[in-house]
């Protein structure tokens, strides 16, 4: 069974060619099942394989021999199963929420979208479950690519094809850094493989620059997907202005890839003797983290274009996953991997909720709208939940994530509320601004992002977009159920223990060894844990109210930082390469 | 012997890569751009790397400079219209 | 110490460098004809190489540049050049060099090789070669 | 940010990357050495499979999701590029007209056509034994094509250029590798499993799928070339209009 | 010597960013893109090279021979491809951009801000 761990990769690249082959004659509607069809086989085969273990697979059938082989391992573990059948499902569900969703597809090219989303996952289901250093530099590239297309599939308008161009040349870059890294890497080691680098890296442990070196490179092109500060510049411009179905893509899962991506390297190839020492990741981690956390939450609050507003919240939760990740042990990775879950859900259901205004309304400004969803009840329903799912209020999957994340330190907890309820409170403000009229309509004179958007859709829609709005139910409950399944919980607890195995990762890869995975305690609710989420769903709830009878001090405080958001791309290569810079600052530091 | 021409070619390619950056124009770029190109292929072929070089000659040579040379002639030709 | 790779060293210095030198600067004319000249040589030294390595599979190398090079040549001559600039400086002695050049290094070349199936293949990049100089030097000269 | 601000970051940032690169550079092995372990053991595997190009077993045998991956980059960004250089609503397309060309300039491309689409196809065919292989022979072909744009004239390429074959190619030679794959796994191996017989050292027929594959990868390659500048010339030569948007806003 | 190969590897991306944070056309920074991935490939043809090895391809010469690493030739392979692709990619939306900006230059572009 193991062995057809790659067709999650290579089903979705055959439905792309069988719909731009035969795209030509093909009607719409066909081509439009087609992609979902293929993606819900994905989607089941993941979950298949993911019910059935960790599954091992070497291309080509090249087996290790000694320890040694010439070929590159998939390895399908708990995690990376878990985020391939997390991204086909999210897929299949933006597949059918954008059914018919476009006003007209490219003139011959009837399958030209579906195509890109279908090689869309097939890029993040191939990272998520690559065991070979370069072959995820070609996956994250595959992904890249299609997100820059995606991102500006509207060409007649300004706003994507600049937003698009950022995300193209700092991810580019950012590979490009990752890839010298590798280079580094097999200098050194003589060795692709994650399980083999490591290894080699751990046989003669030489702590010195080239492993430094090659740690930051390789992470700066995974902290580039995953948008943390200062590499975070492309994201909101790219999240605001790709088709809303593409937003629930990018922030629910590409990111968060990102995130993955710099896991699994650091706790594959670098956690071992011959790595980078614990203390300086953690560091690295919870700098940047914090940092990103703050930043993304900042300017999320500030904005008023409902699309850039959510992109930034997704800035500000990728930091939050950081920060659990720094602590780097077991129960602290579940907990990022139940939030990871949980935020899919609510942010994509948040963007899906948001498609439905910008086809009603023709936008998603948060001025302009004031007061024009009240007929909307459903919808403003489902922001509502989505906010409260953001700001961590129990019992959804997000909620308990964070529960588990925080614990390690006694004044993180205070970072996690403050960040949810700033990001839940901007999002409940717009539901209370949109579907209640609340306050007065808010006026800013900064320069910004407005809303006004082109509407992406077929025509202005009387009735309500009924699978839409059940797409976006459906997220919502998905998030829910997130943090309500004690099982699964219990499954993501034993998955964070063997994502976190150095050692034991290499054993199941190189020597084939299947033991149960390390027992551990089953993590689920604490009283603090969800007392600290019912706070923070209370201050969002607070801050909202405040911020609607305008109680609260204007955003004048915030003018720095929301200049250096420039939108020039020279600015983002800029930071990208400051960033280089920072993050060897960090690991280098000087302890003491 | 080998090794100087390792040098010679990785010097060529070295500032090939700096020409290619210092030249502001496009269009001027895109000639600076093909011989970065051909000087990679020659540094390939002194690595012993001649498959790698091929490739280098055929993206290198032709394809990238008319991919470029057109996108050129297009920007420009959009620029002249707002003008008018 | 191998003439040939000596050979290739030298076209590398005294053709390719110049030639770098002139396409990063001055008007485009003169670029063009640099870009010409750095092929046609190029492909001299892939030649040069392959024999200097001892390994008649480079020899491939030389053949792709023989035609790629001159198509290169031709689209910067096709979307750079102005049509009526006149001649850029330089052009009237890419002829001459290729010319010269070209059976200095081909007959060498197929004289040690000796007759078979390599040497046919160093007459057809050398006739390719000819061609593409003439080709491309009209293109560029066409002004 | 001001200028200033942005050159003393870059600045800053330059230094430590540089300084980054020197730090580990000097920790390296040194260059020309003799330790390649991975290396020695694929020349190894190649040899035993009877590929005589090293490089094309690694491409094709020992690492092909690699070039799976590689292969679906390019499918990907060409249909991105046909996505984004698609005619917009408020475009229309005009017939060039074909510019003069010296009478020796078309001769020459039409003795050069045939000659690089040959050089081209001895490229792809050879792949498994000398340098060469499915990428770079594909673009040579699409290349040679071309030269009927940059020796003769537009129209004359676009009369051998009827595009949706050449999309239908592009998509036959992504699929053909898609399933090439599977018949791996249906032959009781692995995805990608070399499962043909590995015939004779040095012939054209040796190396198992590696030659399939090979021909796979030169037909997509070809033909999303093609595609690909296509798009660019059809942009360039063809479509006029399309600043609608901002005429608007103005 | 021993180092060399490397520096310039370093030296070809530091330049190529360099190019890419100053560039005042969008053209121009997709060129200093490829410039910058160059990188790349030099650095890793140079860690596989084998002094006194050849090419590891044995159509013309004896499989016993001394031969540089092809797993290096294989990756540097699939990079240049990716960088054909995403410089194609990246000009199909320069062209657009400059289609409803009506410019090239980065510093004009004011649509996405705070």
């Amino acid at each position: 069974m193991d062995r057809f761990l790659p067709l999650v990769v290579a089903v979705p690249l055959l439905g792309a060619a069988l719909l731009v082959g035969a795209g030509r004659r093909m009607p719409r509607i066909v081509a439009e099942s087609v992609g979902c069809l293929c993606a819900a086989c994905t989607a089941g085969l993941a979950l298949v394989l993911l019910a059935r273990g960790t599954a091992v697979s070497w291309v080509g059938g090249w087996e290790p021999y000694h320890g040694h082989s010439v070929g590159i391992v998939l390895v399908g573990d708990r995690v990376g199963l878990g985020l391939a059948a997390l991204t086909s499902l999210l897929v299949t569900a933006v597949l059918v929420y954008s059914w018919h969703y476009f006003d007209e597809p490219p003139r011959g090219h009837a399958g030209a979208y579906p195509a890109l989303v279908l090689l869309f996952q097939a890029g993040m289901c191939g990272f998520a479950v690559t065991g070979d250093l370069f072959d995820a530099f070609v996956f994250f590239e595959l992904m890249g690519v299609v997100g820059y297309a995606l991102t500006g599939y509207r060409v007649e308008e300004a706003r994507p094809v600049q937003g698009a161009l950022a995300f193209g040349f700092v991810n580019s870059l950012g590979g490009y850094a990752s890839l010298l890294g590798v280079g580094l890497l097999y200098a050194r080691t003589g060795e692709l493989g994650m399980a083999q680098v490591g290894r080699q890296l751990d046989a003669a442990p030489r702590r010195d620059a080239l492993v430094v070196a090659a740690f930051v490179l390789v992470l700066t092109g995974f902290l580039v997907k995953a948008a943390a500060v200062p590499f975070h510049f492309w994201l909101p411009d790219a999240h605001a202005v790709a088709p809303t179905p593409v937003c629930m893509l990018l922030s629910g899962v590409m990111v968060e890839l990102g995130v993955y991506g710099a896991a699994r390297v650091h706790f594959t190839v670098f956690a071992g003797p011959g790595g980078v020492p614990a203390e300086d990741v953690r560091r690295l981690f919870l700098v940047l983290g914090v940092a990103t956390a703050l930043v993304g939450a900042a300017m999320c609050w500030q904005q008023r274009h409902v699309k850039r507003l959510l992109a930034f919240s997704t800035v500000s939760h990728t930091g939050l996953f950081l920060v659990g990740l720094a602590a780097g042990t077991a129960e602290s990775v579940s907990g990022v991997c139940l939030y990871v879950l949980g935020h899919a859900g609510a942010k994509a259901a948040l963007f899906a909720s948001t498609g439905v205004l910008l086809d009603r309304h023709g936008s998603v400004d948060e001025c302009e709208l004031h007061g024009r969803g009240r007929d909307m009840r459903g919808v403003g329903v489902l922001f509502a939940v989505g906010a409260f799912a953001l700001a961590g209020l129990p019992p959804f999957g997000t909620a308990l994530g964070k529960a588990l994340a925080e614990e390690h330190s006694p004044w993180l907890p205070v970072v996690f509320v403050l960040v949810s309820a700033v990001t839940g409170g901007a999002v409940l403000r717009v539901t209370a601004h949109v579907f209640l009229g609340a306050g007065q309509a808010p006026r800013t004179t900064q320069p910004e992002t407005r809303g006004d958007e082109e509407p992406e859709t077929e025509e202005p829609a009387w009735r309500l977009p009924r699978p839409m709005i059940a797409v976006a139910g459906l997220l919502l409950a998905g998030a829910l159920a997130v943090g309500a399944v004690p099982a699964l919980a219990e499954e993501v607890g034993a998955a964070a223990r063997a994502f976190t195995d150095h050692a034991g990762y290499a054993a199941v890869v190189l020597d084939g060894r299947r033991g149960a995975a390390p027992p551990g305690p089953a993590a689920w609710w604490t009283p603090t844990g969800a007392g600290l989420g019912l706070l923070s769903a209370a201050l969002a709830t607070g801050l909202a109210a405040l911020a609607v009878r305008r109680a609260l001090p204007t955003g004048r405080w915030s003018a720095p930082l929301r200049r250096l958001h420039s939108g020039h791309v020279g600015d983002y290569v800029v930071w990208t390469a400051a960033g280089i810079g920072l993050l060897s600052a960090l690991v280098l530091w000087p302890v003491g | 012997m080998a090794d100087v021409l390792v040098v010679l070619a990785l010097m060529f390619v070295a500032a090939a890569a700096t020409a290619a950056v210092l030249n502001r124009d496009p269009a001027r770029q895109a000639v600076v751009l093909s011989l970065l190109g051909l000087g990679l292929a020659v540094a390939f072929t002194v690595l012993q790397a001649p498959d790698v070089g091929l490739s280098q000659l055929g993206v290198g040579s032709a394809l990238t400079p008319l991919m470029i040379l057109l996108t050129v002639r297009k920007v420009r030709k959009g620029k002249g219209r707002g003008r008018e | 110490m191998n003439p040939w790779l000596g050979g290739a060293a030298l076209l590398l210095v005294g053709g390719l460098g110049p030639s770098l030198w002139a396409a990063a600067s001055g008007g485009a004319g003169r670029r063009v004809v640099a870009q010409n000249m750095a092929t046609l040589l190029l492909c001299l030294v892939f030649l040069l190489l392959a024999q200097g390595y001892g390994r008649t599979a480079y020899v491939d190398l030389a053949l792709v540049v023989a035609v790629l090079g001159p198509a290169g040549t031709l689209v910067f001559a096709r979307l750079l050049l102005d049509r009526d600039s006149g001649d850029p400086p330089g052009a009237r002695w890419l002829t001459p060099v290729v010319a010269v050049a070209t059976p200095a290094t081909v007959i060498p070349l197929c004289i040690v090789t000796g007759p078979g199936r390599a040497t046919v293949k160093l007459v057809v990049i050398g006739l390719l070669l000819l061609a593409g100089g003439v080709a491309t030097t009209r293109a560029v000269r066409r002004g | 940010m001001s200028r200033r601000v942005r050159m003393g970051v870059l600045a800053a940032g330059l230094l430590a990357t540089a300084a980054l690169f020197v730090t580990a550079f000097l920790d390296m092995p040194h260059f020309g050495g003799a330790w390649h372990p991975y290396g020695d053991r694929a020349v190894q595997a190649s040899v035993n499979r009877r590929t005589a190009n090293t490089v094309s077993a690694v491409n094709f045998d020992q690492r092909g999701f690699d070039t799976l991956g590689e292969e679906s980059i390019l499918f990907a960004s060409v249909l991105g590029t046909v996505v984004l250089l698609r005619q917009a609503r408020d475009e229309r397309t005009r017939a060039p007209r074909p510019g003069p060309v010296p009478a020796a300039l078309r001769r020459y491309g039409l003795v050069a056509l045939p000659a690089t689409l040959l050089i081209g196809l001895y490229v792809i065919a050879h792949g498994q034994l000398s340098p060469g292989g499915g990428f770079q022979g594909g673009v040579v072909v699409a290349t040679a094509l071309h030269l009927l744009y940059i020796a003769v004239d537009y129209p004359a390429l676009e009369r051998i250029r009827p595009l949706g074959l050449y999309e239908v190619g592009d998509a036959v030679g992504e699929a053909a590798y898609v399933v090439l794959g599977v018949a791996g796994l249906l032959a009781g191996s692995a995805y990608l499993a070399n499962v043909l017989p590995f015939g004779t050292f040095n012939t054209l027929s040796s190396g198992g799928t590696v030659p399939l594959l090979n021909a796979a990868v030169g037909l997509e390659v070809a033909s999303a070339v093609v595609v690909l500048l296509a798009r660019f010339l059809v942009q360039a030569l063809e479509i006029e209009g399309g600043d609608g948007g901002k005429e608007q806003a103005a | 010597m021993s180092v060399f190969p490397y520096a310039v590897a370093g030296w070809i991306f530091l330049v190529g960013v360099y190019g890419l944070a100053t560039s005042r056309n969008l053209v121009h920074a997709v060129g200093c893109l490829s410039v910058a991935q160059s990188a790349t490939y030099v650095l890793l043809l140079a860690v596989g090279y084998r002094r006194g090895g050849t090419a590891p391809v044995f159509s013309d010469t004896p499989t016993t021979a001394s031969v540089v690493d092809p797993v290096v030739q294989a990756l540097a392979l699939t990079d240049v491809v990716v960088g054909a692709t995403v410089t194609a990619l990246l000009l199909a939306l320069v062209v657009q951009t400059a289609k409803r900006h009506g410019t090239t230059d980065p510093d004009e572009l004011h649509e996405l801000k705070g």
